[in-house]
């Protein structure tokens, strides 16, 4: 009760019973039963245009969360990863147009974004900063910073290569290059958490920063990495968007940050560290993603769309109390 | 509010034999969009369509990508045509290309897409010509009062908007087209971006007037927030009459500043027409009749006394709301 | 004697544990009563019990002859239990006053609640005075050393002028001096007819001022004992369910050459003062002095840890820089840190995480090695635990220090140095712990033990250092080395004379 | 160095020397420079005008900072300040348009307050939430309900009386009502966080909550009355701002929880919780809201100031950074 973070590794000292199981589950079983009431409310919901739809629209902020799942299980968030992902989308867009090949295009963006992550990271490490402000006022600097250098008017004359990095169908109708792509990220991002000495450096950080400190993790290179990482996942995310956008929009991805952190602690992050899964936040972001997409389905009234997405966000921390004192 | 109709209407969809049209706006809310929503759907009613309408909270982080796929989602779906407000011309140029290629018939309003071949029609207003009209009334006004320099401001939501830039366009080149030699005169501040928050444009327009005494007038380049923004910066600095204030679309909020003076005029585009006009575009090519390339909508210049009467007739186009 | 608290048949779970299973213990006035068992025996988690922090699954709470079976926090302070926590509890960003009368500052206005803080700095001035404390009303907790800090919890406890207040390892952060000015303390207590209970791995302290004990297994009820009338070894036997021979089971290495050579090594802070001091193979070197004297600075700037400001450090003959932990675990340094879960363990990540943390050699990692590796260590050691996949959070004190030693025994550390090794920790693991540095020496490894307690110092180092206000103040062999000497060293052997605190 | 924390109340222990002092009243010297620099780039920085300009825009994100500043200090954050204060302010035109007396008004939109603070605070400790995650949720829900009761237009047709509140001289030139309301505020909060049992529970229960509960506070209660309050003061900070503006703006004051939040850490608050004050807040804010004003005077590109801004936030913290480490 004290300290509900130890429930986490402490399921093997439990039998498991049917109630447990549906408490640790509870996050998909959300998720399923959402799905099951909106299929049920409209028939469209299930339709091949909406779901192909829904597997278009996701990848982008899933990518930024992913990105940002780590760095929260490392301890630190991201508030600018929004103003990361535009600014080096837009840029991608701009060399892209100036005529650069694809491989150039994408390893410029990425560049880039893990630019901005250093910065982050590098001002987070030296000066001991609380990573929530530091971001909050990168956020205004990188997205002021593109915003003036375009003037913000859209980049435009995207040639079709561009177009087709995201829009590209893939065998069946509703899967297209992007969702592929997230779909990867997905799974190497799981691996590297699990299964590298780097993903459990960022459980190690997260969950004790002095005691990593202490057994020989050089923990600022780590979260200076990190970032860097968490980076270049936002400008992948960035350049994915452009391309589905068929310009570069400098405004574009705007509270990307905060939406995803959302995702992410729904999907059983938290903040203060060290607990956290990729295949958590993306059932979190599909949640929310699939609750704003049935409510479009619906056709509410947007003013209500949002005022129930904050309910959703609401409901399911809640759910995830009961999860926790399961 | 609008909810119950429409969650009715968008499951019958799949349900019923009418056939399909999809009306994709910008928002659904506001003084400007509101009456073009309840036109195309009393429309669509008369004429037998089902009429799905798809548009997403002003506030959504990720509108152009939901609002893309609302295209797809309506080619997919079958739909036998779409109009949508495109927010951006290069932005729904393919998407709207794909439609077309699938069959599906296009009309654009509000802004149009980048090749004009892919779309049947565009019905509405040019944000260039409205922005000229109200620039070259300015001018005049200007003119009239014996106004030969100064500063001029403006005020926009967000400039990145490919609509405000337009309007950017058009102003300075209807004003300059009036004032002629004099034009060299009158020097642009740089404008302002406010996100819809009166309280920042206030703030703004508040430190320009300080900085510059000789400011003439502001542009407010449409929504609440800047114009609201706009004209509590006027009033707070006292410059009531002294800086004139041009903007653009009626909403009631015009009729706070018709008695101080914080409001000299507006042009207006008819939105209810547009809405209108819109449903019957699509019926008549969906009736294979022949159809324009473009239905220019008028813009009409509302000076400050003839507001609120202006106002009455057009309040009876808002769809249920509060105010 | 007025029976001041009876508990009977009390019984508690926790998700998979069974802290109490029909626990009794009953507590006169005027009576220091003590509690005793291993690590996890549930001592804490009855206390916390009568303090109302935790409900009972079963069983009765009376204090005096009152049923007070249901229990919260404040009807444990209305009912004057006072509760010295075994970890600290003080809100770290407020005064001493604050924290003291904390939920029961006296109000100009007690609708209002505007504090009346004239008499609050002079209420707090006399229950400091009490503690014989000298620190002032109005400092801030947080900059406060740690021995103040816990004096701060007692005087908590005895300005509620409680009837029953408990101690839980009140003394594994004290000095001698202290020691000695809390046991005043709880004489005074006594008198006033104050029913206390005293919870302690330290048997010596047991000895010395309880009257009555009380003895746990397992969570499970031993059996209730007057001090007067039984051996050590007697009560060990009821703790741990079998005998427990040597206490300090030395054995001697093979001293060899010196591995490490230190020269006037100072900190930035002036807490250390150009200490000079080696280390050779083969031999455990032991640091004693008084809290506060220096010594983790020492070690902590020996393993990069914190800042060297100035002194030259030589291990196996060279002159090394060390800036970051890493340099010195590459030198084949490691600390086992005082403060086993704030800086040694992540607790909530899993036994075998813990142990693999300063080894993971591969950037990706077999799991099944480095569980094996896990195991290896879990059966060598006797870590008690489920399995090596459990959260350390869920073991028990000195099982988490096993854990950390493993964690370093991982490494190619030769020089293994321990801050307060038994600090709260029970007196079967002590002696396992002991073994593991025999084991060390007699590898050729080095040992560095630094504690607090003497007799675990005499017992097993073959050198002591002895530091007194940053200073290096003594050097003794074993042969020679008494509580007298030390002491002698560590109070007198600064630049000036400590003020005796009596 | 390992608990920069302490640093705060421990000028008792050091004796007080020259680079002491510097470092001690960075934020204040920051704010000193800010003005010099100004006026000097620009006369009309401390022309009357200008002054009568800032203090009239000042108080609203001003009271809503100092509110969250008692909440930090809680060791709770508030994402949902400037969401309560747009659906306040408005609900609050809405009846002073129907007719309803000063009086009723205020009070209403205090109580309007009070509930949403109450909700937050409820759910916070219920649930044991998060408090960052679940005032994301109340944000979205609170802003998309006034925004779907109003339909996103504004209210208008504000009686005389009700521009006044914040509108009327005060004295001089440049003090209006609003001002004094602010200063009043600054007062009371700082007299109750120093010298009331509410305040010092606040530092209690941010600086160690266990401790707080085992002393016998009912740390749920009080943080419920900590959000009500808060609550309270974003509602009187929505009503000075629509006086202001002499409308009922739904839409108003978006993002103004996380910019009151820079303003009381760059003030000294914590996330950790237990440290900040209300003066230091104050100075927060005052440092955020000269530069923004400077920048107006200016009139700079308005991206160029966005990507400024977030400049100014990075370097207070970092110019925080060597007064916690001085
Ligand atoms: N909050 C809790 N949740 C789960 N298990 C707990 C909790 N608190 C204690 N336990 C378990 O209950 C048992 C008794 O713990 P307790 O802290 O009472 O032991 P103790 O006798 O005080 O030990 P020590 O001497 O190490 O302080 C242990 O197995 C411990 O792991
Ligand atoms: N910067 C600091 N601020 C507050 N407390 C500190 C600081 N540095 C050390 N302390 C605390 O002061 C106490 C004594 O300091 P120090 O570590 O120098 O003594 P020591 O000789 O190692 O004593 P111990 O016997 O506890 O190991 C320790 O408990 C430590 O936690
Ligand atoms: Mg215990
Ligand atoms: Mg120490």
């Amino acid at each position: 009760m004290l300290n509900p973070k130890l429930n986490d590794g402490s399921s093997i000292f439990r039998k498991i019973d049917s109630k447990d199981l549906f408490l640790k589950y509870s996050v998909y079983i959300v998720l399923v039963v959402l799905i099951i009431a909106f299929s049920l409310i409209s028939p469209l919901f299930l339709s091949q245009a909406n779901i192909g739809n829904f597997f278009r629209q996701v990848p982008t902020v899933g990518i930024a969360t992913v990105g940002i799942t780590m760095l929260l299980v490392t301890g630190r968030v991201d508030l600018s990863a929004g103003s990361i992902a535009a600014f080096a989308g837009t840029a991608a867009v701009f060399l892209a147009v100036k005529g650069f090949s694809p491989p150039v295009v994408i390893l410029a963006a990425i560049v880039i974004g893990m630019f901005w992550g250093f910065i982050n990271g590098f001002f987070i490490v030296r000066f001991k900063l609380d990573s929530f402000i530091l971001t909050l006022g990168t956020d205004y600097m990188i997205r002021g910073i593109i915003l003036f250098i375009t003037n913000g008017i859209y980049v435009k004359g995207v040639p079709d290569w561009f177009y087709l990095l995201s829009n590209t169908k893939v065998g069946v109708n509703f899967i297209f290059t992007n969702t592929l792509v997230f779909a990867a990220v997905v799974i190497a991002l799981t691996y590297v958490m699990n299964h590298t000495r780097f993903g459990r450096y960022c459980y190690a950080v997260g969950s004790n920063q002095e005691a990593a400190r202490l057994s020989g993790i050089n923990i600022q290179k780590h979260i200076i990495k990190v970032y860097m990482l968490e980076g270049a996942l936002a400008a992948l995310a960035g350049v994915l968007l452009m391309s589905n956008l068929n310009v570069g929009a400098p405004s574009e991805a705007a509270g990307v940050g905060l939406f995803a952190m959302a995702a992410a602690i729904i999907g059983g992050a938290a903040f203060s560290g060290g607990v956290g899964n990729i295949p958590g936040a993306v059932v979190g972001i599909f949640t929310l993603e699939i609750f704003r997409n049935g409510l479009a389905i619906l056709g509410l009234n947007s003013f209500i769309q949002q005022a129930v997405t904050g309910g959703i966000i609401v409901i399911a921390v809640v759910v995830d109390y009961y999860r926790r004192n399961r | 509010g609008c909810s119950g109709s429409d969650s009715k209407s968008t499951s019958n969809a799949s349900g019923s034999d009418k056939k399909t049209l999809y009306f994709i706006p910008i928002v659904d809310t506001g003084a400007y969009w509101s009456p073009m929503k309840k036109a195309a759907e009393e429309r669509a009613k008369e004429l037998g369509y089902n009429l799905v309408f798809k548009t997403s909270p002003p506030s959504e982080s990720q509108k152009n990508e939901k609002h893309i796929g609302f295209l797809q989602e309506a080619i997919t779906s079958n739909a036998v045509g779409i109009a949508i407000a495109p927010m951006d011309p290069d932005m729904f140029d393919r998407k709207v290309k794909e439609a077309k290629d699938a069959g599906v018939s296009i009309v654009t309003f509000d802004a149009d897409v980048k090749t004009k071949d892919n779309r049947a029609a565009y019905v509405g207003t040019d944000n260039k010509l409205a922005g000229e009209e109200l620039g070259k009334k300015a001018a005049e006004y200007l003119k009239g009062k014996g106004i030969k320099n100064g500063k001029i401001a403006l005020a926009a939501v967000n400039l990145t908007q490919t609509t405000m830039t337009y309007r950017q366009e058009g102003i300075r080149k209807g004003f300059e087209g009036v004032m002629g030699a004099d034009a060299q005169s009158f020097s642009w501040l740089e404008p302002i971006q406010d996100n819809d928050q009166a309280s920042e444009s206030k703030r703004q327009l508040e430190g320009q007037i300080t900085s510059n005494p000789d400011l003439i007038a502001v542009f407010s380049l449409g929504s609440e927030g800047p114009d609201t923004g706009v004209m509590e910066a006027i009033k707070s600095q006292g410059k009531a009459g002294k800086i004139y204030h041009f903007g653009f679309d009626y909403t009631p909020t015009w009729e706070n500043g018709i008695k101080e003076g914080l409001i000299t005029g507006i042009v207006d585009q008819d939105s209810y027409a547009i809405g209108k006009t819109i449903i019957d575009v699509m019926d008549k090519i969906i009736k294979k009749e022949k159809i324009q390339d473009n239905y220019p909508v008028a813009v009409k210049w509302v000076e400050a006394n003839q507001i609120v009467e202006y106002g009455k007739d057009k309040q009876k186009q808002f769809t249920n709301e509060t105010k | 004697m007025q029976k001041r608290l009876r508990m009977a048949g009390i019984e508690k779970r926790f998700p998979g544990v069974y802290a109490l299973r029909g626990v009794n213990l009953e507590v006169n006035a005027g009576e220091v009563h003590g509690l005793l068992g291993e690590n996890g025996a549930g001592k804490s988690t009855l206390m916390k019990i009568l303090g109302g922090i935790y409900p009972q699954d079963k069983g009765e709470i009376f204090i005096n002859d009152v049923d007070c079976t249901v229990m919260t926090p404040e009807r444990a302070q209305a009912l004057g239990v006072g509760f010295v926590h075994q970890e600290l509890n003080l809100a770290e960003a407020l005064n001493v006053a604050e924290n003291i009368f904390m939920g029961r500052m006296p109000y100009k206005n007690k609708l209002l609640g505007i504090i009346d803080y004239q008499e609050l700095y002079r209420s707090t001035q006399a229950i400091l005075k009490k503690l014989g404390s000298k620190v002032k009303p109005t400092d801030i907790v947080g900059t406060l050393p740690t021995a103040q800090k816990q004096l701060l919890e007692i005087g908590r406890a005895i300005s509620l002028d409680a009837k029953i207040v408990i101690f839980d390892e009140p003394t594994t952060s004290l000095g001698n001096d202290d020691v000695a000015a809390l046991f005043k303390i709880i004489n005074t207590l006594k008198q006033d007819g104050v029913a206390i209970i005293y919870i302690s791995h330290r048997l010596k302290e047991i000895f010395e001022i309880c009257d009555h004990a009380t003895v746990l297994r397992d969570g499970q009820y031993i059996g209730t004992v007057d001090v007067k009338s039984v051996s050590q070894n007697t009560l060990i036997t009821m703790m741990v369910g079998r005998d427990i021979t040597e206490l300090f089971p030395k054995e001697y290495g093979n001293i060899g050459e010196t591995i490490l050579e230190i020269q006037g090594l100072s900190d930035y802070a002036g807490r250390v003062k150009s200490v000079s001091f080696y280390a050779k193979r083969g031999e455990i070197v032991g640091f004693a002095g008084l809290v506060g004297s220096g010594r983790t600075e020492i070690v902590r700037m020996l393993f990069g840890a914190d800042p060297i400001s100035q002194g030259t450090i030589k291990v196996r003959g060279e002159k090394v820089t060390i800036n970051t932990p890493k340099d010195a675990i590459n030198q084949g340094i490691c600390l086992l840190t005082e403060d086993r879960k704030g800086q040694g363990l992540s607790l909530i990540m899993s036994v075998a995480e813990n142990i693999n943390m300063p080894n993971m050699q591969d950037a990706i990692l077999k799991h099944s090695k480095l569980k094996a590796i896990a195991e290896k260590f879990r059966v060598s050691l006797r870590i008690k635990t489920a399995s090596v996949d459990t959260a350390v959070g869920n073991l028990s004190g000195g099982n988490q220090q096993k854990v950390v030693l493993a964690k370093w025994l991982n490494t190619a550390s030769e020089v293994f140095i321990f801050d307060e090794p038994t600090k709260g920790i029970d007196v079967g693991a002590k002696a396992e712990i002991y073994q593991i540095m025999n084991q060390l020496v007699k590898e050729n490894k080095t040992v560095i033990m630094i504690s607090s307690e003497l007799p675990e110092l005499l017992g097993m180092a073959d050198r002591i250092y002895v530091m007194c206000e940053g200073r290096l103040t003594g050097e003794i062999l074993k042969q020679d080395a008494t509580q007298g000497k030390i002491m002698a060293f560590a109070t007198v052997g600064g630049h000036h004379v400590e003020p005796k605190a009596q």
